[in-house]
C-alpha cells in the first residue's frame, strides 16, 4: 500500500471520526448535564437528515436544509425533553434505557408513517462536488474536507460555549452540583431543555450532513449510535475532550481496519477469503479497541476517576 | 505496653491543591476507646476511608493486627476482622432489619456461595444476627423493612450490622450523628462496655459522647494530628483550645 | 425417525385441506421497517394479478415478517397450523427465505419464491415443492460478469457485502467474467460510508467497477462515487437500481449498467399489460419485485387451473409446466424448479423527470443457474 | 395468600389451561404463540436475575439468547450433514439430542457471560449499559460476516432436535418441555431470592459499599448473578431455536436484547412472575396488534412510555401492588 493512499485513508478516518464526534458530543453533554442515557438520540440524527432533504426537495437550497435540520431537531428535541424526558431525570438507568427506546419505535415508525418506506433524496450542494487536489497528489472530495472542517468548527464552538460563555458556566456547575445551580437562581429546568436541545441539534446536523453522502431513510440512526457510545465509553462519558479523542480513535480504527486486515489476511491465504475474513475481523475491531481501554483505564481516556 | 490493633503510620492523601490528610499517625490499642475529633473539613472521612480501604493514601502505611493492610482492599480489612460504621447509614432499604444483620453474619462467615440454601433458616448465621439484634435492642423489630425504621434506630442497626463481623476492631464514623440526647446517651452506655470486646476508633462530633468515652483522644486541623492524649490532656492543651475547642467556647 | 413421522403427519394436514373447496395462499413479506418497500412492491404486484384473475376461490392471507427471521417463521407456523394454507410465498430476503422455506417443504407445502433464491435451495437443498418464480441469486450477477467480458473490461474491481449473498454475489461475476481482477472487497454489512473503498478503487488502477450493495448501501455509494472523481464504468445486478431506489440515488446513477431479468421496457405484450395496470392501480412504475409478484401470482393461477394444490403430485406438475404469460417473455422451468431465462442488461436513463431503466444488451440466453447439477431432482 | 401470589398463581394456571384449550379446540398455532411466550419468559427469567436482583442493566443479553441459539444450530446442523464438529485434537461430533443441546448452550453461554462480565464489571452504571450494548454489536457483526455458519443467513435444521421418550415434532410436547424448564428456573430464581448468595447480591445492587464492609466483594457477587443469568438466557436460545427450526445473527442483535429488556420491566423487575407476565402480554400485544397496523410499533412504544412514566413496578406491580417480600 502506498503512503499516499494510506494517507488518504487516514483522512477518511478523520472525516468519520470527525461525524461521530458531532454524536457522541451531545450524548456526553446529556449524560454530563443531566446524568441520562438516552439511546433515541440516533432517531435526532435521522430527524435532522429527513428535514435536510424535505427542505433541499422543496427549495433546491442546502444552507437552508441545513438550517431546517438543526431547527427541526433541535425542536424535536426541545419537545421530547420537555413531554418525556424531564420527567426521567429523577430515575434510574433503567427508566431511563426503556424509556428512550419506546422512543426510537415511535420516532422510527412516525418517521415511516410520515414520510413512508421509500429512501429519501438529498445531495451535496454544487459548490462542494468533485474533488480538490491536495499536496501529494491526493484526489479527496471537497465535501468530505468540508465535513472535516465543520467538525472542527464544531468542536471548538463547543470548547468556546463551555469556557468562554455564561451557558458554559452554568453547563460546567450543572456537570458538578444541581443543587449549587439552582441556589445561583438558574432555572434549571430551562437548562436542561436548551442543553438537550442542543444536544439534539448537533444530532440533526450531523444527520443532514451525513445524509447527503449516503441514503436517507428510516433506522439510520440507531448503527451511529452505537459507534457513538462505543466512542463516549472510550473517551469518558462526559467529557467533550474524550469524545473528541474517541471518536477520532474510532474513525481511524474502523476504516484502517478495514483496509489494513484484509491485506494483512492476503499474506495467508487467497484473496477471496483473505477478504472474506479480514473483514469479518474488521468488523470487531472497533469493539477490541474498546474493550482494550477498558482494561486500561476502566472509566475511559478521560472520565472521572472513582 | 501491647501491641496496637491498628496503625496509621504517616498517611497523606491529597485531592490537588488540597491535603486531606498529612502524614497522620495514629493507633489503636487493645481494650481502648479512641477518639478523633477536629472542625469540619479536617479530613476525618478521608482518613476513615483510607484506614477502611475504600481510598488508597498517596504515601504511608495502615497496619492491622500487625500486618500491613495498605494495599488490601475493603472486604480483605474487614474478613480480618476490621468493622466499620457509616457516618450516613449504609443499610439495604428495601430489606428486612433481619435480612441486613443476616447479610453481616454471612460476611463473617465467608460463605456467600450458597445458592439454594435459605439464608433465614440458616442456624449459624441466624444466631449470630439475632444476638446483634438484640445487643442493640432492636430484636423486636427484625422483621420490620428496613425503610421504616426511624433514624436513630437505623443508626443503632448500622452498630449491630457491625457487632455480626464480631471483629477485631471497630471504626465508627460519627455514630452519634442525629441521635438526640436520649438516643445519644443510651449509645454511649452501650460503646462503653462494647471496649471490652473490641476497641474502638471513634470519629464524633458529639463532644459530651466523646469525653464520657474516650480513653485517648486525636485531634485533627487541617490533615495532621495536632494533638494526642487523654481527656484531661487535650482539655488543656493550649494549642486544642485555640484550633478547635476555642471557637465553640 | 421423525422424518417420516413429519411426512406422514404432512399427508394429514393435505388430506383435511381437500375438505375445503378454497384455495389459501399465504404471502409472508416485509411490510414495516427497513426494507419494506421490497415487500410493498411485491405484495402490490401479486395482488395486482390477483385481482385481475377475478377469482373468488382463493383468498390471499398478508403478513407483515418485519425482516425478522423468527417472525417469519412465527407467520410461516400460523398461516400452515392455523390458517391452514395449502401454498406460501412473498419472502424478499434470503435469510427469512433460509428460515421458512425448508421446513414449509418438509411440511408438504409448496412455497413459490417471488424473489430470495439462495444457493442452497437451488443445489443440495433443492425442493419438488420449491419453485423459484424470480430467479437464482447468482443470475443477474452472472449476467454483469458476463457484460463485463463482452465489453472487454480486463480489471474490473469488484465488491459486495461480507454476508452470504453478498459472497454469491461475486462468486457470481466471476463465473462469468473469468478475467482478472484489479481488487476484491467485502464491505460491512449495513456499512454508509464507502471513502475507504473508493480510495482502494482508485489507487488499484482498475478499469472497470463491480458491485453489490443491496438497499440503501448501494444508495450511499451511488452518491459517494459520484462525488470521488473516479470515473469509471459502473456495473451492478438490479436490485441497486430498482424504481424505488434509483429517485433516492438521483443523477449519481445515470448511465450504470445492471444486470436484470425484467425491465419495464422489455417488448413483451404481457409486460405492457403489467406495466399499465400497475401504474393506474398504484400511480407509481413498477418495480423487479412486483414484476416477480405478478409473475408468481400468475404461474399459480395457471397450475390452479389445472388441479388442486392437495392433489400435490398433478398441481406440482402444473407448475413445472410454467403455462401462463410472463412478463419476462420465455420462461420455463429448469430440474431444480429455478427458472430458465433470458438475462438482460439495463442502464439507468433519466425519463421526465423519473429515474428508471432500459435494456441495452442481452447478457445471457437461456440461463439456468450453475447449482443445478448439485440438485437430487433430475 | 398475597395478591402477588394469588396473581403468580393465575399465571401459572394460565400457562397450562391456554395450551391445553387450544390443544382441545385443535388451535395447533395458539401453543405455537405460548410456547413463543414461554421461551421468551424464560429468557427474562434470566435476564431477570441480573437485573432485578443484581441491578446490572444488560443491554446485551442477546449475546446469551442468541449463543444458545447458535449451540443449537451449529451441533444440529453438524449432526444433519454427518460431519464431525472438530477432528483434531479429538474428534467431536454433532447431535440432535436436546440434552446435550441445552448442556452445551448453557455452558458456552455461561462461559461468554464470565468473559463480558470480567471486562463490564471494571465499570457500572451507565458504562455497563454500553459496554454490554457493544459487546452484543460485537457479536452480532461477527455473526454477520463469519462465513462457516451459514452467516447472517443463519442454520436452517429440518427436523426439530429430539428428546427420549417424547415426540417433539408434536407442538403441545415440546410446549411442556420449555414450560418445565420455565417453572425450573422460576424455582431456582425463587430459591435464589432467599439464599445466602441472593440477600448478598439483593445488598450489593442497594449498597455495595456495606457489602464490602461485611468483607464480601460485589462485583464478583455480580459476576457470578451475570453467569447464572447468560446460562439460563442462553437455555432459552437453545429453546428458541428449536422452536423456530432455525437460527440467525438476528437473536443476536440489538433489538432482541432491548426486547428481552422489555418483557422484564414492562412485567416488572425483580418480580419473580414478572418476566412471564412480560412475555406473554408482548407476546399477545405484537399478535393483536400486529394484525391491526403495519405501524404497531408506535403503539407499543406509547405503551412502554406509559409503563415507565405512571405505572411502578410493572404489570405485575400494578396488579399485586407494591413489592413485599417473605
Amino acid at each position: 500500500m502506498s503512503p499516499i493512499l494510506l494517507a488518504e485513508q487516514v483522512l477518511n478516518g478523520l472525516q468519520s471520526g470527525v461525524m461521530l464526534f458531532l454524536m457522541a458530543a451531545g450524548l456526553t453533554l446529556i449524560f454530563g448535564v443531566m446524568g441520562l442515557i438516552n439511546l433515541a438520540h440516533g432517531s435526532l440524527y435521522m430527524v435532522g437528515a429527513f428535514a435536510a432533504a424535505t427542505v433541499a426537495g422543496l427549495t433546491g437550497s442546502f444552507l437552508l436544509a441545513l438550517v431546517a435540520a438543526l431547527a427541526a431537531a433541535a425542536a424535536a428535541g426541545a419537545l421530547v425533553e420537555l413531554l418525556v424526558i424531564r420527567r426521567l431525570y429523577a430515575k434510574d438507568h433503567l427508566d431511563q434505557v426503556l424509556a428512550t427506546f419506546a422512543l426510537i419505535l415511535i420516532f422510527s415508525e412516525g418517521t415511516r408513517w410520515l414520510f413512508g418506506s421509500f429512501p429519501l433524496y438529498l445531495d451535496i450542494p454544487e459548490a462542494l462536488s468533485g474533488t480538490v487536489t491536495l499536496p501529494g497528489g491526493i484526489a479527496y472530495p471537497a465535501y468530505r474536507l468540508a465535513l472535516i472542517g465543520v467538525g472542527v468548527a464544531v468542536a471548538l464552538g463547543l470548547w468556546w460555549l463551555n469556557a468562554r460563555t455564561r451557558l458554559g458556566i452554568r453547563i460546567r456547575a450543572g456537570e458538578n452540583d444541581r443543587e449549587m445551580i439552582a441556589a445561583l437562581g438558574v432555572d434549571i429546568g430551562k437548562l436542561y431543555t436548551l442543553v438537550f436541545a442542543l444536544g439534539a441539534a448537533l444530532a440533526g446536523l450531523a444527520g443532514a450532513l451525513v445524509g447527503a453522502i449516503q441514503s436517507v431513510q428510516v433506522g439510520m440512526g440507531e448503527p451511529v449510535l452505537i459507534l457513538a457510545f462505543v466512542v463516549i465509553v472510550i473517551g469518558g462519558i462526559g467529557s467533550i475532550k474524550g469524545a473528541l479523542i474517541g471518536a477520532l480513535l474510532v474513525g481511524l480504527t474502523d476504516t484502517l481496519g478495514g483496509v489494513l486486515l484484509p491485506e494483512l489476511f492476503k499474506l495467508f491465504t487467497d484473496p477471496a477469503s483473505a477478504a472474506a475474513s479480514g473483514s469479518a475481523f474488521a468488523s470487531m475491531a472497533i469493539y477490541i479497541l474498546m474493550a482494550a481501554v477498558l482494561i486500561w483505564r476502566p472509566t475511559g481516556l478521560f472520565g472521572a476517576r472513582t | 505496653m501491647a501491641e496496637p490493633v491498628l496503625a496509621t503510620h504517616g498517611l497523606s492523601k491529597a485531592f490537588g491543591a488540597l491535603q486531606a490528610s498529612d502524614g497522620i499517625s495514629i493507633d489503636l490499642r487493645p481494650g481502648e476507646i479512641h477518639a478523633i475529633i477536629g472542625p469540619n473539613g479536617a479530613g476525618k472521612s478521608t482518613l476513615i476511608a483510607q484506614i477502611c480501604g475504600a481510598l488508597a493514601p498517596d504515601i504511608g502505611r495502615v497496619e492491622f493486627l500487625g500486618r500491613d493492610v495498605t494495599r488490601a482492599s475493603t472486604e480483605a480489612r474487614a474478613a480480618r476482622g476490621l468493622a466499620r460504621t457509616f457516618q450516613t447509614s449504609a443499610l439495604a432499604m428495601e430489606d428486612t432489619v433481619l435480612q441486613n444483620a443476616l447479610l453481616g453474619a454471612l460476611g463473617a462467615s465467608g460463605r456467600p456461595w450458597r445458592f439454594l440454601a435459605r439464608a433465614d433458616r440458616d442456624a449459624s448465621l441466624r444466631t449470630r444476627a439475632e444476638a446483634a439484634l438484640e445487643a442493640v435492642g432492636l430484636a423486636d423489630l427484625a422483621e420490620l423493612r428496613t425503610a421504616e425504621l426511624s433514624h436513630g434506630q437505623r443508626r443503632q442497626l448500622e452498630v449491630a450490622v457491625a457487632l455480626t463481623l464480631a471483629p477485631k476492631a471497630f471504626v465508627m464514623d460519627e455514630p452519634m450523628a442525629g441521635l438526640g440526647q436520649e438516643g445519644s446517651k443510651r449509645l454511649t452506655g452501650f460503646l462503653d462496655g462494647l471496649r471490652a470486646q473490641a476497641p474502638i476508633l471513634l470519629v464524633e462530633h458529639d463532644m459530651d459522647a466523646v469525653f464520657a468515652l474516650a480513653d485517648r483522644i486525636s485531634v485533627l486541623v487541617y490533615g495532621k494530628v495536632i494533638a494526642t492524649g487523654s481527656v484531661e490532656e487535650i482539655r488543656r492543651d493550649p494549642r486544642v483550645r485555640d484550633a478547635y475547642l476555642g471557637e465553640e467556647a | 425417525m421423525s422424518v417420516k413421522t413429519l411426512l406422514a403427519a404432512a399427508s394429514l394436514v393435505a388430506m383435511a385441506a381437500t375438505a375445503q373447496a378454497e384455495v389459501k395462499v399465504g404471502l409472508i413479506t416485509t411490510l414495516s421497517g427497513g426494507g419494506a418497500s421490497l415487500g410493498i412492491d411485491t405484495r402490490d404486484g401479486f395482488l395486482l394479478a390477483m385481482d385481475a384473475a377475478g377469482r373468488d376461490d382463493v383468498e390471499v392471507i398478508v403478513e407483515d415478517d418485519q425482516r425478522k427471521p423468527d417472525v417469519a417463521v412465527q407467520i410461516a407456523d400460523k398461516m400452515i397450523q392455523s390458517d391452514k394454507v395449502d401454498i406460501l410465498t412473498g419472502i424478499v430476503w434470503s435469510n427469512l427465505a433460509m428460515a421458512v422455506v425448508p421446513a414449509a417443504t418438509a411440511q408438504g407445502k409448496f412455497y413459490l419464491s417471488t424473489n430470495a433464491a439462495p444457493a442452497q435451495l437451488a443445489g443440495k437443498g433443492c425442493n419438488p415443492n420449491y419453485f423459484s418464480v424470480s430467479y437464482q441469486n447468482d443470475n443477474l450477477h452472472e449476467a454483469a460478469g458476463a457484460f463485463a467480458k463482452s465489453e472487454g473490461y480486463s480489471k474490473p474491481f469488484i465488491m459486495a457485502p461480507n454476508y452470504p449473498a453478498g459472497h454469491d454475489s461475486l462468486n457470481g461475476f466471476k463465473r462469468f467474467y473469468g478475467g482478472e481482477l484489479a481488487g476484491e472487497v467485502f464491505t460491512q454489512l449495513g456499512q454508509t460510508d464507502y471513502a475507504a473503498e473508493l480510495a482502494q478503487i482508485r489507487a488499484s488502477g482498475a478499469d472497470s467497477i463491480f458491485f453489490f450493495l443491496p438497499g440503501g448501501m448501494g444508495i450511499s455509494f451511488l452518491k459517494q462515487y459520484a462525488d470521488s472523481g473516479i470515473e469509471l464504468p459502473v456495473m451492478g445486478p438490479a436490485f441497486s437500481f430498482d424504481q424505488a431506489i434509483l429517485q433516492a440515488v438521483g443523477d449519481a446513477a445515470l448511465g450504470v449498467k445492471n444486470g436484470s431479468n425484467w425491465s419495464k421496457d422489455l417488448d413483451v405484450p404481457a409486460n405492457a399489460t403489467f406495466v399499465s395496470a400497475f401504474e393506474e392501480k398504484y400511480g407509481r412504475l413498477p418495480s423487479l419485485y412486483a414484476a416477480y409478484g405478478y409473475d408468481t401470482a400468475n404461474l399459480m393461477l395457471s397450475a390452479l387451473d389445472e388441479a388442486e394444490p392437495a392433489d400435490a403430485d398433478a398441481f406440482r406438475a402444473a407448475l413445472k409446466a410454467a403455462e401462463f404469460d410472463s412478463v419476462r417473455g420465455k420462461f420455463s422451468f429448469d430440474t431444480n424448479n429455478h427458472p430458465i431465462q433470458d438475462i438482460y442488461i439495463r442502464e439507468v436513463i433519466k425519463e421526465g423527470d423519473i429515474y428508471t431503466n432500459k435494456i441495452v444488451a442481452t447478457a445471457i440466453e437461456d440461463r439456468s443457474s450453475a447449482y443445478v447439477a448439485d440438485c437430487p431432482m433430475q | 395468600m398475597s395478591r402477588e401470589s394469588w396473581l403468580n398463581a393465575a399465571l401459572l394456571l394460565a400457562l397450562v389451561v391456554v395450551p391445553g384449550w387450544a390443544l382441545w379446540a385443535d388451535e395447533p398455532f395458539t401453543i405455537t404463540l405460548a410456547t413463543r411466550a414461554v421461551i421468551f419468559a424464560l429468557a427474562a427469567v434470566g435476564l431477570n436475575i441480573a437485573l432485578g436482583m443484581g441491578g446490572l442493566v444488560s443491554l446485551g443479553h442477546a449475546v446469551f439468547f442468541g449463543i444458545g441459539g447458535y449451540a443449537m444450530g451449529i451441533l444440529a446442523s453438524h449432526a444433519q450433514n454427518y460431519t464431525a464438529l472438530m477432528e483434531w485434537p479429538f474428534v467431536i461430533e454433532g447431535t440432535k439430542s436436546m440434552p446435550v443441546i441445552w448442556l452445551v448452550a448453557v455452558a458456552a453461554s455461561s462461559c461468554a457471560a464470565l468473559v463480558i462480565g470480567l471486562l463490564s464489571l471494571r465499570t457500572s452504571g451507565v458504562y455497563f449499559i454500553m459496554i454490554t450494548l457493544a459487546f452484543g454489536q460485537m457479536m452480532y457483526f461477527f455473526a454477520i460476516s463469519w462465513p462457516a455458519y451459514g452467516g447472517e443467513d443463519g442454520l436452517s435444521i429440518y427436523v426439530r432436535n429430539g428428546f427420549p421418550g417424547l415426540n417433539t415434532l408434536v407442538p403441545i410436547q415440546f410446549y411442556g418441555i420449555c414450560l418445565v424448564w420455565l417453572c425450573i428456573a422460576l424455582l431456582l430464581y425463587a430459591r435464589l431470592m432467599r439464599s445466602p448468595f441472593g440477600l448478598a447480591l439483593n445488598a450489593a445492587r442497594q449498597v455495595p459499599a456495606r457489602v464490602r464492609a461485611v468483607g464480601l466483594d460485589p462485583r464478583r457477587l455480580q459476576l457470578v448473578a451475570l453467569v447464572i443469568s447468560g446460562g439460563i438466557t442462553g437455555l432459552a436460545g437453545a429453546l428458541f431455536a428449536d422452536l423456530n427450526r432455525f437460527v440467525s445473527p438476528s437473536m443476536l442483535s440489538w433489538q432482541m436484547s432491548g426486547e428481552i429488556m422489555v418483557f422484564v420491566i414492562i412485567g416488572g423487575v425483580a418480580r419473580l412472575f414478572g418476566p412471564v407476565a412480560g412475555a406473554g402480554f408482548y407476546v399477545l400485544l405484537e399478535h393483536l396488534l400486529g394484525g391491526v397496523s403495519e405501524f404497531w410499533q408506535i403503539f407499543l412504544g406509547l405503551f412502554l412510555l406509559a409503563v415507565v412514566l405512571f405505572g411502578k413496578g410493572g404489570l405485575v406491580g400494578m396488579i399485586a401492588g407494591r413489592r413485599r417480600d417473605g
